[in-house]
């Protein structure tokens, strides 16, 4: 296993601290329980935004700490859900009373734990669930898709509106919006190593790729020989919005996130793929977003999310934000 | 049943998980993410680390201060369901003025509904509820029929490694392993192995005494 | 070769084109001779900051081209120095008639391109030449040290001068000030693929690292066996001070950066063991910088870039700059 | 020497550089970055497709034109030196009036002065220049004393085989190879063999002539 690590045990806490250090003037980390809120408090009567999840997805969660985005995230361990006692500690130092929005990947781990979270908790919460993994055929009957990339998108959107003062039904509503309006699918080149396991989560030859492979390096629609850029692209591209169907009308936000170990340049030019192809079908590009943001470690690969958008959904995506893993307008 | 019990039980059952771990951790690595085995024994490494603590309190405190331990250490589903079930037993009426087996049964298949409820899944959707749901039942029907204690941890010990099996060619329609589909099939649960290991350790354990 | 890519041949103008649309509201690409500029233009007056380097690097160099830091970025193939006409060329749009300044990293391929535009361009223009690579030995009889990551502090504070009004001659002393107080060293966990190459530019066993590797794959000071983080951080932290020397009371800017294939957990990770060893030696860091910088494509690896800073630095590090890899303040 | 003459030399350099590419490639990926072949076969390339535009032109503006594809072609550090060296030939007096042999080779020589000035590497650095330089001066030296032709050809041959095989036991104080230090030292010098390749050829084919 080749990683900048002391032991697998320390890694998560050193990971952290380096964190909550390098970026002290925009979060503080707190431990046992872990979890990561604003440095600076959000004013009163402000809905607090939470959110969590195993970690190795960095700078997914704690990186969209801050103004305009998430007031607190708990990190679980790599790849395993939070516990509720984070969540609830969490709570006690960002909840001014306009209650709690949690924003959940659809994974029963976290599900089940911020759930617990909730019932624990005295004061009022809501949930938005993000489940934009378009690999995972829906059901009503199972867990259902998977919450990838598109959660940044909600946090990011949702994080606008409780910042410019939405209630927390308000909240809610709109992240299940943009929850709705987005779909995301990814493919992986190469395995991540979970420091724990010490070894590959999956083996794949040296001409093979994960088609629709998820964030914890879960299996996905199927294993297949390694293509093109385009050939990815266009694949990836047709799953989404077959999905989403947009309309001829429809702007949108196209996401292009590396998995961790996959250069930017790649990235940009899956984004050059993408939107000749979506200018071919004559849907317009009107933001965009490229970068390592939802991450698996160091997994080579890349997932491609896309946001249909309103005018509502454009204000909010463009307003300030000022955190470790994204920033504009401040 | 008393708190005793509860950690000389931990203790026998650490023994068993770590004995099979490289079974259950590549159970989860092929129809999870892999971290199964890692949080079976960071929390029964915990519950362990709590006797000096927990020894002396009442049943109803100790069970609560397992089940968060359990489910602050361990996290991930498996933290949120065994803590669910450590603190609804630890819930149940009249428990600190002594548990005897037909109480204990109760407390468990009372543990056990609430991890239903947890979780959203019943018998089939292959999880750690086609052990525990059987179990709980076998258990409850047993007592309330007056069997004699030796044959209900044999029949207990029966139908776990039943349900356990049983998950091997079910589709899983909850929890990770559904994201998979059809390729689900032909993996036992992890879930399911790990806790029917830990209910075999413990039935085995009154069975021999 | 495991890369989104259609072909060799296409990898940089795609990446390129790719990279100019999604971020068409800072900069402009211009492709044979490539090159990309401002998308807004610099006010009159200013001198004009323009680099370059083979592609590779991502962000650097194009990825800093906007309000506060670069005026124009010449992009090379792969490891490649970029050629005197596409500097022709950036010239034309961005010079505004107070003179070029030319950041240059100490490669004799880019010396000599760089050299050739600047007798080739009518008006006056200077050159700072970055050479922070500690790793390796300095001589005047020879090359001298690599140009490596401390190009980007250099860029950003000389950008800073130069937007605020400062002089040619003002902005290559700064330029030069920055490199000397400026040390840089890397590891390698793994090799980078040259997309013309198509395999590995060196080999390393499963157990190995390459100590002191160049940012093109070039051999270290050795190869070694894989250490714990602490061991490879305090040895690139102290080969970096044994050449900066920095007293007591010197503040400085730590800067933890990626080679690409890392993930920013790891770099957090060793950001938090090089700040425990500074705090043991009384060396204060005044600010931070963690991130994937200056890349080698997909390798996996960090190096540790260390600025003595004053006032003046701090001051410069701080105003806003507006670019796609590095955004504060606006 | 007439423009015709260069597209044709090209053309046969493209064939004797392809076939030791792969000898090329290796030296440059164990001292340098492993780019120069491909940088070489960019620019012979560049070169030859120049044909139609270039064969009508004057030889000063054909050579402009070869520096300034060779130079925006290939990039790196051999598009400066080759570029350098075909500009400088260019600018040598009187070429469009006819060149001949000892024109020719003072047009190199120049060629090759600023190309030394270019990359301030001098003999023994483990660079290119390890075969300009001896090469230049040798047929400096030959045609201001009238040697015939062929000899002087023939040792032309020989003294870049020697420049370059030199490099194999120097320690590299330029270019990339320099940041090995000691490590240089017992690998030949890519730009000195593809160097030594090209004057080869080109001595060659006037020798079979
Ligand atoms: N909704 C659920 N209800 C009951 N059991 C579940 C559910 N989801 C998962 N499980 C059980 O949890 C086990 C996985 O636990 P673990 O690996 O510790 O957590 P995670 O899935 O978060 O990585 C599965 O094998 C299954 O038995
Ligand atoms: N300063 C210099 N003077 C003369 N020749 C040089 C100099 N630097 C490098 N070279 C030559 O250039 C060759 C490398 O060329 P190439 O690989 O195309 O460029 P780069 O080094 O930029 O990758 C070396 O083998 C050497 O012969
Ligand atoms: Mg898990
Ligand atoms: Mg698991
Ligand atoms: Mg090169
Ligand atoms: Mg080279």
């Amino acid at each position: 296993m080749k990683k900048f690590i002391n032991s697998a045990d320390d890694f998560l806490k050193e990971s952290l601290q380096g964190f909550g250090a390098a970026h002290k003037d925009i979060v503080t980390c707190y431990y046992n329980p872990n979890f990561i809120i604003r440095s600076k408090y959000a004013k009163k009567g402000k809905v607090a935004l939470i959110t969590g999840g195993g970690s190795g997805h960095e700078p997914m969660h704690g990186g969209f700490v801050g103004y305009g985005m998430l007031d607190a995230a708990c990190p679980g361990f790599v790849f395993s859900s939070p516990s509720p006692d984070q969540m609830i500690a969490a709570i006690e130092k960002v909840d001014c009373g306009s209650g709690v929005l949690f924003i959940v990947k659809n994974y029963s781990g976290d599900i089940m734990n911020f759930q617990m979270a909730a019932e624990m908790m005295t004061g009022p919460s809501e949930t938005v669930l993000t489940n934009d993994d378009v690999a995972v055929e829906n059901s009503s009957f199972t867990t259902g898709r998977r919450g990838v990339a598109a959660t940044i998108i909600v946090e990011k959107i949702v994080g606008s509106l409780a910042e410019s003062g939405g209630s927390l039904v308000e909240c809610k509503n709109l992240g299940n919006k943009v929850n709705k309006n987005s779909g995301s699918m990814g493919v992986a080149f190469s395995s991540c190593i979970v420091p724990a396991a010490g070894k590959p989560t999956f083996e794949l030859r040296s001409d093979e790729m994960e088609f629709g492979v998820g964030i914890h390096g879960e299996p996905g629609r199927r294993r297949d020989k390694i293509k093109s850029a385009k050939e990815i692209t266009n694949e990836l591209l047709n799953a989404i919005l077959e999905d989403l169907k947009p309309e001829n009308k429809d702007d949108i936000l196209l996401f292009v996130n590396g998995m961790g170990g996959t250069p930017i340049s790649e990235l940009y030019l899956i984004y050059d793929n993408a939107r000749k192809m979506l200018d071919n079908k004559k849907i317009k590009i009107a933001r965009s977003l490229v970068g390592n943001y939802c991450t698996s470690l160091e997994m080579q690969g890349a997932s491609i999310t896309i946001t249909k958008l309103d005018q509502e959904l454009v204000n909010h995506w463009d307003t300030p934000v000022h955190t470790a893993g994204m920033r504009w307008g401040m | 049943m008393s708190v005793d019990f509860l950690i000389k039980k931990a203790k026998e059952i650490k023994i068993v998980i770590d004995n099979n771990a490289p079974e259950i951790e590549k159970l989860d690595q092929e129809i999870g993410d892999g971290d199964h085995i890692f949080n079976v024994q960071r929390g029964i490494k915990l519950v362990i680390e709590l006797e000096p603590i927990i020894k002396d309190l009442p049943m109803s405190e100790a069970l609560n201060q397992i089940a968060m331990k359990v489910l602050s250490g361990i996290g991930g589903s498996s933290g949120a369901l065994f803590g669910t079930l450590f603190m609804t037993m630890g819930k149940s009426s009249d428990i600190d003025v002594g548990v005897d087996y037909k109480k204990a049964i109760n407390m468990f298949a009372y543990g056990v509904e609430a991890v239903k409820q947890r979780g959203k899944a019943d018998v089939g959707e292959k999880t750690m509820m086609d052990v525990l749901i059987p179990v709980a039942n076998c258990l409850k029907q047993g007592i309330e029929n007056n069997k004699d204690l030796k044959d209900l941890m044999r029949e207990a010990i029966e139908t776990a490694e039943k349900g356990m099996l049983s998950t091997k060619n079910l589709l899983a329609t909850k929890g990770r392993a559904s994201y998979l589909g059809d390729r689900s099939k032909g993996h036992i649960d992890p879930g399911a192995r790990s806790s029917q290991l830990m209910i075999k350790t413990v039935c085995e354990s009154i069975l021999n005494n």
